[in-house]
């Protein structure tokens, strides 16, 4: 605990100036909305501007813990970085064209992305339950917003209130778990919490569970899921293509810190087990039930519950090698999940309705690019080699099997088995079905073209040359520093 | 401060009244009256608070809680003119309330079952009432959790701009 | 013991408050209703926080309070918005009522 | 002059069956005959010149490598080609006989046929050609069943020639089918034979054997027997003979070349050919005595029914085929030998001439159609007449010769029952014989006026064949003289004698002078008895009696007639259930367990999916008990335990 | 160029089709027939590359050949590291002669969406030739994955009238073996480095690590149904059937012909070598699932009224017999099996190539639609002929050669009665396959539309030719194949043998030199 009071200094100006940069971007496409509507045809490349300055200076600024040991600053939170800058850029491409055909395109929608941005900065970077608690509430309170923008579409409405509601009964757990670290440890570091003592007591246990909870109610991991589907599904697209990739990152990183802040050597076995039954249900409900679905988006919105299930398999793992493996893994997510939502973006063109899979109908030969890229996007969820997913999986249960966790790797399979089912689904429905009607679908537009080029590039390059990246990952996670001997 | 336990007795009987308007709160149809009662249980934790040696909290807590937010709620109902909960052919869910129920009764035991564990064990503090002061308060505001007050002002500028478009009523261009 | 509080007596009364909460957020029907019960869980953490943090004797308790309090009020600022929103569509706060999005 | 390479033998053909299979239907019918018959001519030639000096050598073996040709592991095979006498043999009349043929062909098949299919039916008798000379010249046992199911896929072909007839598609599928059966035994003999010897070199194989008898001979029953399926398959014997009256679906040369003169006699060869292994198991020897002894009499006695003449000339071959092994079964292997020569010429006449009386009927078959022929084809009667005293084993007729010499040597062997039957299977045979050309150029004509105005002698090509096959039955038999007419006029044994060594330990000797002459009376007196019998009921009687024995006897006639039912219980008993389980393992194993399983576990995994779906309630008081329930149940896993 | 064909041939060969095929989706929509002549020219320019292959592979130098390397996730030891014995050679041939002849045959035949197809097919060949080369297990596997995509693909987009329902069983059937197989590979990766202290996937580093006997079961099991599935062996055949049905001929051609082998290919270069002693142990139970497969496939096979149906039941069969002849582990049944694999591809691939002649003409497959068309495309029947009796093992065709050594070899085994049930197959394959041949181009033409039925086009014929000359060759000169492939075999056998003998002990020594 610093006893000192804390200085303002350029080594804590230099971490923060990331965050610095992106609310003060909010707040400039605030401005410019209020006094400057004619320029909406820049918000998405000064938003971007935003993002990538960040990343910059994220990726410039020194490593170590600044504000008083609050804020990290290390490889970790680098790629982190990258990850979330690179899911939000996807986001702010997608939102570009689909704001402007619903006539929503703003200054708050993107105020709001980069702000909620921020929190799940705060979110990675945090070594404080303090700012983690910020940075979630940061975080949720953009996304309740930016769930229900759409204020003409009911839907929109509603996927605000419910996202809304289960969010704010989740942080409040959330909030009762911080109560009991904080207890226990007499402080809101991180730091604190690896005290001896702290792994066997009850209430630690039960404040670390409810840190659990609440995060993997971010995750969407059953059976905190059930906001996801109905949120994913009224929300505007480049929203959830943000939300339902870049937080939950964030939140197994939260959760990775705090565990290892209390456990260091490894998961108690109760609380493995817990972890690996969440996971086991995550798997199976998500997968199970994304076979029934008929909206694409409320598919890969159980899709993703499913993807989590085999993140927490990393948990349960629990090591350096599995945190390695949840970083490549989520940035195989990202350029898999935030490209499936941009195609979803592009090839859906009418908002105020649902988004059945049966319409994708023939889109495979009407928009080659778009439907290739989802395509692509889904093979790679499923896991296929040479695809970014594949590599996700294979770190993933590479760490389960060396740590023995044998069954739950098998009935991880068994999963993307069945997982396959849906997403080859949607890709007979594009390629292997006339389309429903004559209508030539508009010109891709630039942005959106973009985004799907990232995506597919990122997907191959991930999935053909992911040295570079595991060996990044696998050096971050040697420099984390809780993990005991 | 042997003798008689005068502030133990303020304590009990404010959490007391806390705890009783809560349940009212909550058992009320009309939420009107929910939130009314909920701002007598507010108060009566803000005299917890004073026990508890935080007259700070105390103080936002009435002007922020009581003042604000609930004010805020009345506001807001009034605005809607929301009735009291309706009985209709879909309102009866049994399942849910049975289930709830004894989710909740289980978790009320286990709650209380850790929490005899979590009063002992802690290691007793050395500041006693001097952490009543404010002004420390403020300079560790300003200074060691400077990062969470910054990420904090973002975040109320978030829910301020996110309330103006939410509601806002005109539909967009 | 905080002056002559026992920091049992807050915990209960803390486990007492987060309990009815959630009881309210589970059954009431009314999402101003159910958000209410949220912020008494919230309140509930609050008053465990200042339990804690008196009996610890650290300011980090109030400090703790002090953000969740602000964090709530932006909650609720949005919440409430989203409320508005919404019934201008649905002309009810009745959750029961509120399933466009299901299945 | 260096001699012909053995490989330029059967290449000879193979390059005639290329020419008209790649060129006949554009070339026409003057170069399909030309390129089918001459290769056959040639190959013929070449074979002469290198037989003729061979016969009047040492009758060594010469072993001519081609080249390797599969190795894997142990295992290892050469193409190589063997010219011995037992070879020699079957080389000289192969050709020779086939040669005829394909001459007979072009006569037969120049009028209905158009190009392209006079084409294909002289690319396929040029490939059966091929096939049966790379049989009977093999030097191994694999490069001999190449020509054995070679000469098996042209059977089909030539069967099935006819196409677009169902009933002769059906037999050619039949008979390949049911020769693949044999094949099948054949596969595992030879699986045995490496299983033992480790070679299937037939010098190394029949060296081995006869060197170290004791070693091998407790194997050799079951490899000998299995040897002996694939020769049953080929040879058409009981049991497998139903394909071989089917085959006559085809064109009437093939009947004669194939399932007459040459295929069918392949079983023979073979068993002849592996006599070492053979005489080292008495138990098998046994078998294949009793197989062609019943054979003999069983396919006697069907024929004996037939109305179609080539269906009774078919369960002749069949019953002759029969006797042939009876011959090997009682180590009579130069009997058998002398009669598969003989038969191949009389019977080849006999196809022939059936052909002819065919051709002349325009395509009738059936016996009771005809009638009075021989006025009006004479060649055709009078050859056939030839060889049909020749196959009742009249004297001097080639038949006679060796039908004796079998006789003889059955009753040598002391196979006292088989002696009887198949003296009475002479019998038989005389009687179904006669009855045959009674019918047919006996009497008046029976068939409608048209045919009447139809009939003809065939054309040149037809009839020299004919005359030449009758020369042959008339004299083939005086190269294997008994030793009754003079010691040193079996040239024929004395010939073959180096391809059946003497085994250690076994009796060697011969019929006293006295016997050989009671059973050359007795054969002569039974075969003269039945021609007479046949004469006098069918040509005197025209008929009369054996209508009285049909309508007193109607069960046993009828039986005889449907040539015992076999083909209907083949069907009930094989094809039927074959048909049924077929069907069964596909709609039962297949369809409903397997697909079944999984398409069940698909849809209860669907199924799941869409009952948990429902759990989406779309009201957000669920999702947070649903959220809650989680948190208890964590609860109370995980601080439950503490 | 020349270091580039002599050094890295494999990578060429590999990557040629890939590249070369994205280069397709440059064409503009119109140039269909540009797109699919280029395909074809590319397909043949690597079937040209592949001779070299064949030429310059020494069949008496033991280990593997036109060897390369390349590091790809070092610090896992993951690499890139190809090379090739007989028992790949031959198959990659095969691949690259397969190739050409389904574009080839596809020319005149596909219409709709042309540049896919073609890209389809040769990313295809990229993977299987991808398959056939890599020596490192995670290599193999993501090669052995990604071939699943294009013929999913084939069969999905230009299949028959249930192809989607045929390409998800497809691809659920497969990806379901080689799921587990991937947790294997990631268990045995995870024990030769807590043996070694290092991470490898290469092969030949993951031959040193042995197991215990029960784990070496479970792993052998999760590798052996990956394989047996892909074979496939009964009773996980069912895919098969709908599978080939449905394809596109030129699809079933690649699929029966190449696709298959695979599963033979993976048992032979994986589960055998890494797990000895397993395979050993359940060779009884996947011989005795051989021969129930040889005569199951061909009694299922006779009531088919769909052509291509019944080719594909008779698949079951052939590829029932190349399992017992592997699982008879004699030197002679090995090399039949590989031989016959060889032997399978080209009569099946034949076969099916002349039922779609018919079918684009037709567009039936039902056997029953069919009769006495021999006398009107008297070639295509003259050409099936030579196909179906390379397919039932006539002496003088390929297919008797395989035959023969596997049962041969088997009898030499101590499984006697193997051979003698599978030798049945003889019999039921003449029945099933006559049969068709019969109602398809024999009896008496009685669909009066089949009187006008086109005879086989140049282009299809040519494909079909190469295809029956082939057989003819191998029929008549098997040794030119059985040399290359015997070496191998024998060399495999050795080697697995010789580390049954020094089970149990838990890392063998290495050899000096290694690298690193």
């Amino acid at each position: 605990m610093t006893s000192g009071l804390l200085q303002f200094g350029p080594e804590e100006l230099a971490a923060i100036t990331p965050e610095i940069i992106l609310s003060a971007a909010g707040c400039l496409l605030i401005l410019l909305e209020a006094f400057a509507p004619r320029s909406r045809s820049w918000f998405a490349t000064i938003s971007l501007a935003a993002v990538a300055g960040s990343l910059m200076m994220l990726l410039k600024a020194p490593a170590g813990a600044s504000f008083g040991g609050r804020l990290e600053t290390s490889t970790l939170t680098s790629l982190m970085g990258m990850f979330i800058g690179g899911t939000a850029a996807i986001a702010i491409l997608v939102a570009k064209n689909y704001l402007r055909r619903t006539g929503e395109e703003r200054g708050e929608f993107y105020a709001l992305l980069l702000w909620g941005h921020v929190g799940v900065s705060l979110l990675t970077r945090g070594l404080d339950l303090l700012v983690i608690f910020v940075g979630l509430e940061l975080l949720s309170l953009s996304f309740y917003v930016l769930a229900g923008i759409f204020r003409t579409i009911p839907a929109s409405s509603e996927a605000g209130l419910k996202y809304f509601l289960t969010g704010a009964f989740g942080s409040a757990f959330t909030l009762y778990g911080i109560v009991f670290l904080f207890a226990k440890s007499g402080s809101v570091r991180l730091s604190a919490l690896s005290q001896v003592g702290l792994a066997h007591d009850p209430l630690v246990i039960f404040g670390l569970l409810l840190l659990l909870v609440g995060f993997g109610f971010k995750m969407s991991v059953a059976p905190f899921h059930a906001w996801a589907p109905d949120v994913y599904q009224g929300m505007p697209t480049p929203a959830v293509t943000y939300l339902s990739v870049a937080p939950k990152g964030a939140s197994i990183l939260v959760l990775y810190r705090v565990f290892t802040a209390v456990f260091q050597g490894g998961l108690p076995d109760r609380f493995r087990l817990a972890v690996v039954a969440l996971a086991i249900l995550s798997m199976t409900l998500g997968n199970v039930v994304a076979l029934a679905q008929r909206d694409i988006k409320r598919l890969l919105a159980y899709s993703g519950i499913a993807q989590m299930g085999y993140v927490l398999i990393a948990l349960a793992a629990f090591g350096r090698d599995a945190l390695a493996a949840v970083v490549v893994f989520f940035f195989a997510y990202l350029a898999s999940n935030a490209g499936a939502f941009a195609a979803v973006a592009a090839l859906f063109r009418d908002e105020t309705k649902p988004h059945p899979i049966g319409l994708l109908a023939g889109e495979g030969r009407r928009s080659p690019f778009a439907a290739g890229v989802l395509a692509l996007c889904l093979f790679s969820l499923a896991g296929i080699p040479a695809t970014a997913g594949f590599i996700g999986k294979f770190f993933l249960f590479k760490a389960a099997v060396d740590r023995g966790l044998y069954a739950l790797a098998i009935i991880g399979v068994v999963n993307s088995l069945v997982s396959i089912g849906y997403y080859l689904k949607i890709v007979y429905i594009m390629y292997m079905r006339d389309p429903i009607d004559d209508e030539r679908p508009p010109r891709l537009p630039l942005s959106d073209g973009l985004a799907l080029g990232l995506c597919g590039i990122l997907i191959f390059a991930l999935g053909i040359f992911p040295s570079k990246l595991w060996e990044l990952a696998r050096g971050a996670a040697d420099s984390f520093p809780f993990f005991g001997p | 401060m042997a003798g008689f336990p005068i502030d133990r007795i303020v304590f009990d009987l404010a959490t007391a009244v806390a705890v009783l308007f809560a349940g009212v709160m909550v058992v009320h149809h009309h939420p009107v009256k929910s939130v009314l009662a909920l701002v007598v249980g507010f108060f009566a934790l803000a005299v917890c608070y004073v026990m508890l040696w935080a007259p700070f909290i105390a103080a936002i807590q009435v002007i922020v809680y009581g003042g604000a937010i609930l004010v805020l709620f009345l506001f807001v109902l009034m605005l809607l003119n929301v009735g009291s909960e309706t009985r209709s052919a879909g309102s009866r869910r049994p399942v849910q309330t049975l289930l709830s129920g004894a989710a909740l009764l289980l978790f009320a035991g286990l709650l209380l079952g850790l929490l005899r564990h979590g009063g002992s064990a802690i290691a007793n503090g050395s500041q006693g009432p001097a952490a009543a002061e404010i002004a420390p308060l403020a300079r560790l505001l300003y200074s060691d959790y400077l990062l969470p007050f910054e990420a904090l002002s973002v975040l109320l500028l978030a829910a301020l701009v996110g309330a103006f478009v939410l509601a806002r009523r005109e539909a967009g261009p | 013991m905080i002056g002559g509080i026992p920091l049992n007596d807050v915990l209960l009364a803390s486990a007492a408050l987060f309990t009815i909460g959630v009881a309210g957020a589970l059954l009431r029907r009314s999402a101003i209703t159910i958000f209410l019960s949220i912020e008494v869980m919230m309140n509930a953490a609050n008053l465990a926080l200042v339990g804690y943090g008196a009996a610890l004797g650290t300011r980090e308790g109030q400090i703790i309070v002090f953000f969740v309090i602000a964090i709530a009020a932006a909650e609720a600022s949005v919440g409430l918005a989203i409320f508005v929103a919404l019934f201008r569509h649905t002309e009810t706060i009745d959750v029961n009522e509120i399933h466009l999005l299901k299945w | 002059m260096s001699a012909i390479p053995l490989w330029v033998i059967p290449a000879l053909p193979l390059a005639g069956f290329l020419l008209c299979l790649l060129l006949g239907r554009r070339l026409g019918k003057g170069f399909v005959s030309a390129a089918g018959a001459g290769s056959v001519a040639l190959a013929a030639m070449a074979a002469y010149a290198r037989l003729i000096p061979f016969v009047r050598g040492d009758h060594a073996p010469v072993i001519e490598r081609i080249s390797d040709w599969i190795t894997a592991g142990p295992f290892s095979v050469d193409l190589a080609l063997r010219l011995d006498p037992l070879s020699a043999l079957m080389v000289s009349f192969v050709t020779f006989v086939g040669f005829l043929i394909h001459l007979y062909s072009i006569g037969y098949m120049s009028h209905d046929e158009t190009d392209a299919g006079y084409a294909r039916y002289f690319a396929y008798l040029n490939l059966f050609m091929f096939s049966m000379l790379v049989l009977v010249l093999a030097s191994n046992f694999l490069l001999m069943f190449v020509g054995w199911e070679g000469v098996g896929l042209c059977s089909y072909l030539l069967v099935g020639y006819y196409y677009d007839r169902e009933y002769a598609a059906n037999a050619g599928r039949k008979a390949f089918v049911v020769n693949r059966i044999g094949d099948f035994g054949f596969l595992l003999g030879m699986f045995g034979i490496f299983g033992l010897f480790g070679s299937l070199d037939f010098g190394t194989v029949f060296g081995a054997a006869a060197s170290d008898p004791a070693r091998f001979a407790p194997y050799l029953t079951a490899v000998c027997l299995c040897l002996f399926v694939g020769a049953m398959g080929k040879s058409a014997q009981v049991p497998l003979y139903v394909w071989l009256p089917d085959a006559m679906a085809g064109p009437t040369p093939v009947s004669a070349l194939i399932h007459a003169a040459t295929m069918v006699t392949a079983g023979v060869y073979m068993v002849a050919r592996c006599n070492v292994l053979f005489r080292l198991a008495p138990d098998a020897m046994l078998a294949v005595a009793i197989v062609g002894g019943m054979t003999a009499i069983f396919a006697a006695v069907i024929a004996l029914a037939q109305n179609d003449i080539k269906k009774v000339l078919a369960y002749s071959t069949v019953s002759q085929l029969g006797y042939m092994f009876l011959a090997c079964g009682v180590g009579a292997y130069v009997a058998g030998m002398f009669h598969v020569m003989t038969h191949a010429f009389f019977k080849a006449c006999l196809f022939l001439g059936s052909g002819s009386v065919i051709h002349a009927m325009g395509g009738e078959q059936d016996m009771r159609k005809m009638g009075g022929l021989r006025s009006k084809m004479p060649v055709t009667f009078w050859t056939f007449l030839i060889a049909t005293l020749a196959l009742s084993g009249i004297p001097p007729f080639a038949g006679f010769f060796s039908k004796d010499a079998i006789l003889a040597g059955v009753f040598e062997d002391g196979r006292y029952v088989l002696f009887g039957v198949g003296v009475l299977t002479a019998g038989l045979t005389a009687f179904y014989m006669f009855r045959l050309v009674s019918l047919t150029f006996a009497g008046r004509f029976r068939g409608t006026a048209e045919q009447e105005h139809h009939l003809h002698e065939s054309p040149t090509t037809m009839t020299i064949p004919l005359i030449v096959l009758a020369v042959l039955s008339v004299v083939g038999g005086w190269v294997g003289l008994p030793r009754v007419f003079s010691e040193t006029g079996d040239r024929f044994g004395a010939f073959l004698a180096p391809v059946f060594p003497a085994l250690p330990g076994r009796r060697e000797g011969g019929l006293a002078h006295g016997t050989e002459w009671l059973l050359i009376a007795l054969s002569t007196a039974v075969a003269a008895g039945g021609l007479l019998l046949a004469w006098k009921w069918y040509t005197r009687d025209a008929g009369r009696e054996p209508e009285a024995i049909a309508r007193a006897l109607p069960g046993p006639y009828a039986l005889v007639r449907d040539k015992f039912r076999v083909d209907e219980i083949y069907d009930a008993v094989i094809v039927r259930p074959f048909r049924l389980l077929a069907r069964g393992l596909w709609k039962v194993v297949d369809v409903l367990i397997i697909d079944g399983i999984l398409n069940a576990g698909a849809f209860l995994v669907e199924l799941g999916g869409d009952l948990l779906r429902f759990l989406q309630t779309g009201n957000v008081r669920n999702y947070a008990l649903s959220f809650f329930l989680g948190v208890v149940a964590l609860m109370l896993f995980v601080i439950g335990a503490f | 160029m020349t270091a580039l064909l002599g050094r890295h041939l494999l990578s060429v060969l590999i990557f040629l089709p890939l590249a070369g095929g994205a280069l397709l989706l440059l064409f503009p929509k119109s140039a269909a027939g540009a797109a699919k002549a280029f395909a074809l020219a590319l397909s043949v320019l690597e079937l040209a590359l592949s001779l070299p292959l064949w030429m310059r592979f020494d069949p008496h130098m033991p280990g593997f050949q036109f060897a390369e390397r390349l590091d790809w996730v070092p610090s896992l030891g993951i690499s890139y590291s190809l090379g090739i014995d007989g028992i790949s050679l031959v198959l990659i041939l095969l691949t690259t002669v397969l190739t050409p002849v389904s574009l080839l045959f596809s020319l005149s035949h596909v219409s709709k969406s042309v540049r896919a197809f073609s890209f389809a097919f040769l990313a295809l060949e990229t993977g299987v030739i991808g398959t056939l080369c890599a020596l490192d297990v995670a290599l193999f596997y993501v090669f052995w994955e990604v071939m699943l995509v294009p013929m999913y693909f084939i069969i999905g987009i230009w299949g028959g009238s249930r192809r989607i329902y045929a390409a998800m069983k497809f691809f659920l059937f497969t990806m379901s073996g080689s799921l587990l197989m991937f947790l294997a590979i990631l268990y045995v990766a995870g024990r030769h480095r807590a043996l070694t202290g290092e991470w490898s996937f290469l092969l030949s580093d993951l031959l040193r690590v042995s197991f215990a006997p029960e784990v070496q079961t479970v792993l052998f099991l999760a590798f052996a149904l990956a394989f047996a599935i892909k074979v496939p062996v009964f009773p996980l055949h069912t895919w098969l059937p709908d599978a080939h049905t449905e394809a596109p001929t030129a699809g079933s051609i690649l699929l029966a012909g190449v696709l298959l082998k695979l599963g033979v290919y993976g048992y032979l270069r994986f589960a055998l070598p890494l797990f000895p002693d397993a395979a050993m142990r359940y060779a009884p139970w996947v011989g005795l699932l051989g021969v129930i497969g040889v005569v199951y496939g061909a009694l299922v096979a006779f009531p088919q009224k769909d052509m291509k149906r019944l080719v594909a039941y008779s698949s079951v069969s052939h590829l029932g017999l190349v399992v017992v002849g592997i699982a008879a582990w004699t030197s002679t049944a090995l090399a039949g099996s590989v031989l016959q694999m060889v032997n399978h591809g080209l009569s099946t691939g034949a076969l099916f190539l002349l039922v779609g002649v018919l079918y684009e003409r037709r567009h039936t497959r039902e056997i029953g639609a069919y009769g006495g068309i021999a006398g009107i495309v008297p070639v295509t029947t003259g050409l099936f002929l030579v196909a179906t009796f390379s397919s039932i093992g006539l002496p003088g065709l390929n297919g008797f050669v395989g035959e023969f050594l596997i049962l041969l070899g088997t009898w030499t085994s101590s499984h006697r009665w193997w051979s003698v049930v599978a030798a049945t197959g003889v019999i039921l394959s003449a029945v099933y396959m006559l049969t068709m041949v019969q109602r398809v181009f024999w009896n008496p033409l009685v669909h009066e539309e089949n009187r006008s039925l086109p005879e086989i086009r140049p282009s299809e014929l040519i494909a079909a030719a190469v295809l029956v000359v082939l057989m003819v060759w191998i029929g008549v000169r098997p040794n030119d194949v059985l040399e290359r492939i015997r070496p191998s075999v024998d060399a495999l056998q050795a080697s697995v043998n010789a580390r049954r003998v020094q089970a149990h002990a838990a890392v063998l020594p290495e050899p000096a030199g290694r690298r690193r």
